[in-house]
């Protein structure tokens, strides 16, 4: 998080905090792991109603934010439900939101915004690997994978990348769209849910969002917006677990002396507060990047991701360990954490891909 | 000091291997997939595998004869357990059963208490576990809070134990308890058999991160111990169990003659071919950063081995000291955790999510490496075995302690006892 | 709380801005290759540069107006550093001259010393320097050994100081010695000024690693100094080494109001270039491996500017306390080390041999790699700055001292002093 | 080492110690810095006369080991040698002559063995990457360059691989043949020379050593000979930094406190101690897969180098940190080791190409 917040970006992260620690705990959390769904629908639509949906909106089109950029208020909420594991379509509503506001259609404005600024409806982002499409007449025909979508199968919307004469192209579909079979999976986290969609189906003009094959810097915005939430998320979660873990070596006593009195254990609590304090820097130059589209966006995107993805599965680790035998059991917290920054980590682009493309960006080349 | 060389009254090595060779063939079943299977169906056949070796004549090869073993020499086990790796084994009775807690009666047992003990654990019938660890007490084991207060022959034990494997489907335990609190910690312990299924013995099994349920919690509420259950000496129990904890690394890091049949290890970021098979299911072995990571979790696997023969190999000759033995283990946690990573990214987008109850092996290394800390943690800490290299085997000084040389009952023992 | 921010009475940092932009445009040479050079003629070139500086009325941004500075806010300083980029600056002074040991006397100085020394300073003229660490002491600063006995007015100091930069090229030095052998430790240390050319001062240039003369050891034998110039009150000397260290994470971290110009670091694993360029020397470029450890290394340095940025802000804004330093110190640290692996492993062979006085990209990061650790080590080594973190950060419990709270002369003080 | 050595060993090993010492102090090494040469060739035959490079040499032809594998011996002396970073080309001659003794000629033994083996001599070999051969009637036109060849401007003879008809085949050069060029090298290594060696030469047929084209298995051999040598040689010199590192500790006080009674410190050693046990332990398997000439002893040598290289340098560095200040300068021996087992770490292969051959036998596939 930002050191230094705005008078409003304060009273939001409060407000934020205080809702999350009463509707949100982690006890709701193992509640849900039943869940088809993985939230609580009800809460999501409080959540919503605080600012959770609308930040990447603009006001014209029932949205609005605090800040210059409504990003940077948004990863201020991503950060608070880190910390809490809150469960929620976040990433993938606000993603879908942000493509609608800015690109869609009238129609789709009005089709699609309010049920995703109040919470009553879901979106999913289909990520930018493409389906195939060909032209029939005025309508694209459709039909290809989208793997491991986050909320696929609870989502009331679809936005899918196609490439149409090899340019690519966003369309919007209806979940219940003929011709589109989504799969639930299993997954690592215990309410963060995917799927796999299958698409055979052929769409009007109308699903078109912005101009059929211009979408390309729209989707790569899409994308960083995506990670920039993720990081957000992942460095709440470690903030968490450094804290509980600190907490946990100043209560307990070993040969008659606090844990927390140990050398070796003193030096990676400070090694690990580097990382989290390194991870919190990276994080917050992604979403000052990508807020104020800045030219090297996607440089300090990948670099985010390439840094906080292995540090934060590293560093939650390093805090089971430092937790004992209780960090490897079902009942403690501790693996709701990692699940989490497990699966941030694996999503929306591995640290590998991430780095592969800031390769490109430095050698010039490809591999 | 624990090695047992051939002797000239003994039957040669090679005899031996040849009728060990015959008799496994002709009894012991092919090694299958289950062997590491941590189910009381898997448990109970392995009571079974062991009784099969009791009825051959060779359980307990390394045992003394007046108690039920075979009385010879390590080579003789070595030679054993080269033969046996075509078949399945009882292998999870070699720790802690035959390899720590058996290892510890042997040492420690009165001939009464070696007489009715050890043949059952030869044959099969009888399987144990070793309770010290306590709730409120981490690496701390002579921090012990458990109590064993005298009754005439008797002894009343209330207090909790916990991290005991697989203690709900165990027969009996060792247990330490505090016996003196008017002396320094480590001079007023005791170390007692416990039968694990009797009265005020309540056992609750621990879900881990994994899903298994093996690790247990114990209570006890005025449990009662006859004196004649008494390991070693009153009060002297942490003698008892720091032996205990040198059979425990032994047997661990499969340098213990009192185990039998190859020793596997359970390797929570799991084996060579599971990443390998996963850089395969992403296709990507071919991809020059991958096979550096293959070839980097193989080597460590290939290094774990030496680093195994060369420090058991010196324990038994005598060139390392018993502290060596946390050099393995140390290596090994070291070895899941660096070997989770690459699991993990090889794995890459695949642990995320699955078809439903199909996680297929990035699944299964994402799962996997959820509990990879298990390894650092279990049998004593990466930080205990640190200490223990340090201090014991290079010899320097040990860690300032705030509750040396005080008694007991006047050290502080902090907030969080849970 | 070093933090000053323009006021109305100030020039606008705007106007100061382009004011700035128009004389380093008229004034200062580009910006070449040799800023990096620890040379002796590259400081007297320094000297100049600061020289220019000065008659441009542009030193000293934040330094009070009375002794010499402009006595304007950080704002301008900032402002006057992003100008600067382009231009050759005399960066060496700013750590230690500018940025350590002038900040110390601005903040504990007398009236009259600030007025005597801080002038010459800023002209360019007088380079400083610390002398704390002591040959026995490592990083225990206030185990110092070296003594000042006072004779009326006069302080006599003997001893041994080492780890000095350029000592031997500089003018003066704040030394810290034992005053009082009868009280714990840091309760009998005074900081003198002394002038290090004068009879009795020794200055031997120690030879690193990688060939470079700059640290030196220097020697006193009955050097005298007057009274007048103790830094702070006599016996409080830790009082004003403490700030010192404040002000040397802060100006190592590029954080500090009292330096100007860009703050490279000297970065012992060579910048990104290097390592890039040892790919393009090895053709591996293309490598799906080698473009890993390219992208690593990026983004460490992408990391470590962003939290230099974050760690430093907090600092002035008092949202991160004053030990938050040890935190980018660390990084750096840590990063050179990382960063110095990456570079072997893309020079591969290239390490090892190359023809007569050409290294090469590939030989210049194998050499660097012989003094990787310097950076981990000079200016409070890792282990200091990690329980600085800890300690103080956090606010965790202090590491257990021998030597708290009993005199100095009764505390051990081990076998090796050298 | 073999934790266990026979008493033939376990003396060879004490009398090459005591030699060592007397002879090969590091102010020795630091004394040879500006030599050419590198190292001084009276101390050399007296190490020869000791049996330094006679081990691989079946005693009929002048040689003789104490065990039933000479590598076994050798590398007890290649690890006293790097425990004093001892001059000398020891991997070069013994992998030379080792060569020679197996696949040459009798008029080959004659006129290269008694050299080398008495000290006098010096060989080089110029590794399996090969020159260029064409065949001239009976003779062979060799031409391109062998690149960091160790001892190259010291030898007197140099085993160079060339390609016959695409067929690996040696060649043993005297070095004062027409057409050869050796380029002496600087170096990281104070004392260690490398050269180019440049090429240009018609050869008869008694130069080729053993069979034209039927050198394959040869040179995989020799090459496991030179990595089994520098393994020794790199875990000796690790050994002692250890050794040194610990007394250091001990006798150093920092706030009133052995610095060896710091637990962060004693964590660092104890994760020290591990790695050189691992490394004595992998350095140990291929020396003795090696000598036996096992199945897997590519597999076990290609792990040791992947294990030790970077293992080495790492340990090295972290003892320089441990001992503070003065493990930087020049004065002190630290860095004398530290340049020893970099250059080791990247010659005979480096540990990347080492684990690329590891990652062939695991996967089946090349990269």
């Amino acid at each position: 998080m930002e050191l230094q917040l705005s008078e409003e970006q304060d009273a939001f992260a409060s407000t934020t905090r205080r809702f999350l620690a009463a509707e949100c705990p982690t006890t709701a959390v193992r509640a849900l792991e039943h869940e088809a769904a993985g939230f609580d629908r009800a809460v999501w639509a409080q959540g919503a109603a605080l600012g959770g949906t609308s930040l990447l909106v603009p006001e014209s089109l029932g949205g609005g934010c605090f800040s210059e950029h409504g990003l940077s208020d948004l990863v201020l909420a991503a950060e608070e439900m880190g910390r809490v594991l809150a469960a929620g379509p976040l990433v993938p509503v606000n993603v879908v939101a942000e493509a609608i506001a800015h690109h869609g259609s009238e129609e789709q404005h009005q089709r699609v915004l309010p049920g995703l600024l109040d919470g009553s409806a879901v979106a999913a982002w289909c990520g930018p690997a493409p389906v195939r499409a060909t032209r029939d007449g005025e309508s694209l025909v459709l039909s290809g994978r989208c793997s491991t979508v986050e909320a696929g199968a609870q989502a009331d919307h679809l936005l899918v990348t196609a490439l149409v004469d090899d340019q690519p192209t966003q369309v919007l579909l209806p979940a219940d769209t003929p011709g589109v079979l989504v799969t639930p999976l299993d997954g690592l986290d215990l309410v963060r849910r995917f799927a796999d969609i299958d698409i055979s189906a052929t769409v009007g003009p109308e699903a078109v969002v912005g101009a059929v094959g211009d979408a390309g810097p729209a989707i790569e915005h899409q994308g960083h917006i995506a990670c920039v939430l993720q990081c957000a998320e992942t460095v709440g979660a470690m903030d968490r677990v450094f804290e509980m873990t600190l907490e946990y070596l100043g209560d307990r006593y070993s040969f008659g002396r606090p844990l927390s009195s140990y050398q070796a254990l003193k030096h990676r609590m400070a090694d690990d507060k580097m990382h989290l304090e390194s991870c919190h820097a990276i994080a917050t130059a992604a979403a000052r990047a990508v807020a104020q589209g800045s030219p090297d966006a996607d440089e300090v995107v990948n670099a985010a991701k390439v840094w906080i993805g292995p540090h934060a599965t590293e560093l939650v680790q390093d805090c089971i360990q430092l937790h004992g035998g209780i960090g490897v059991t079902w009942e403690h917290d501790l693996h709701l954490y990692l699940r989490r920054v497990t699966v941030n980590r694996a999503t929306y682009g591995t640290p590998e891909e991430h780095a592969e493309r800031i390769a490109r960006h430095l050698t010039g080349v490809t591999a | 000091m624990i090695e047992t060389r051939a002797t000239d009254d003994m039957e040669p090595v090679e005899d031996f291997r040849a009728r060990a060779r015959a008799f496994l063939e002709a009894t012991m079943p092919p090694l299958g997939d289950g062997w590491n299977d941590r189910s009381d169906e898997r448990r109970d056949r392995e009571r079974e595998l062991q009784a099969l070796l009791w009825q051959g004549g060779f359980a307990g090869i390394c045992f003394p004869k007046e108690y039920g073993g075979l009385g010879l020499s390590q080579e003789h086990q070595r030679a054993f357990t080269a033969e046996s790796t075509p078949y399945d084994m009882p292998f999870s009775l070699n720790v802690p059963t035959l390899g720590i807690l058996a290892a510890t009666l042997v040492e420690f047992g009165t001939h009464d208490q070696k007489l009715r003990y050890l043949p059952g654990i030869l044959r099969g019938e009888e399987l144990w576990v070793q309770f010290l660890s306590e709730p409120s007490g981490g690496s701390d084991l002579a921090g012990c809070l458990t109590r064993a207060d005298r009754d005439g022959d008797v002894f009343m034990l209330n207090g909790s134990k916990i991290w005991s494997s697989a203690a709900y489907a165990s027969d009996y335990a060792m247990c330490l308890a505090r016996t003196n609190w008017d002396v320094p910690k480590h001079r007023g312990l005791t170390m007692f058999i416990m039968k694990i299924h009797q009265p005020g013995v309540t056992v609750e099994q621990i879900r881990q991160v994994d899903g298994t349920l093996e690790f247990c919690q114990e209570f006890f509420d005025d449990v009662q111990i006859p004196a004649s259950d008494v390991v070693g000496e009153i009060d002297d129990g942490w003698t008892v169990a720091s032996r205990l904890l040198v059979h425990e690394r032994l047997a661990v890091g499969g340098g213990s003659p009192y185990t039998s049949g190859a020793s596997f290890g359970h390797d929570g970021s799991g084996t060579d071919t599971t990443i390998l098979d996963a850089a395969q299911e992403a296709g990507t072995t071919r991809d020059p950063h991958v096979r550096q990571l293959l070839a980097e979790a193989h080597v460590r696997q290939m290094v774990g081995g030496q680093l195994v023969k060369r420090v058991t190999e010196g324990m038994a000759s005598g060139a390392l000291p018993p502290p060596a033995g946390s050099v393995i283990k140390l290596f090994g946690a070291t070895n899941v955790m660096r070997r989770s990573e690459i699991g993990l990214e090889i794995a890459g987008a695949g642990v995320v999510a699955w078809p439903a109850d199909s996680p297929g092996v990035a699944g299964d290394l994402g799962r996997a490496s959820l509990s990879r800390q298990g390894v650092s943690l279990g049998g004593g800490s990466n930080e205990i075995q640190r200490n223990i290299i340090r201090e014991r085997l290079l010899g320097r000084p040990r860690e300032a302690a705030a509750d040396r040389d005080i008694p007991y009952r006047d050290v502080r023992r902090g907030g969080s006892a849970s």
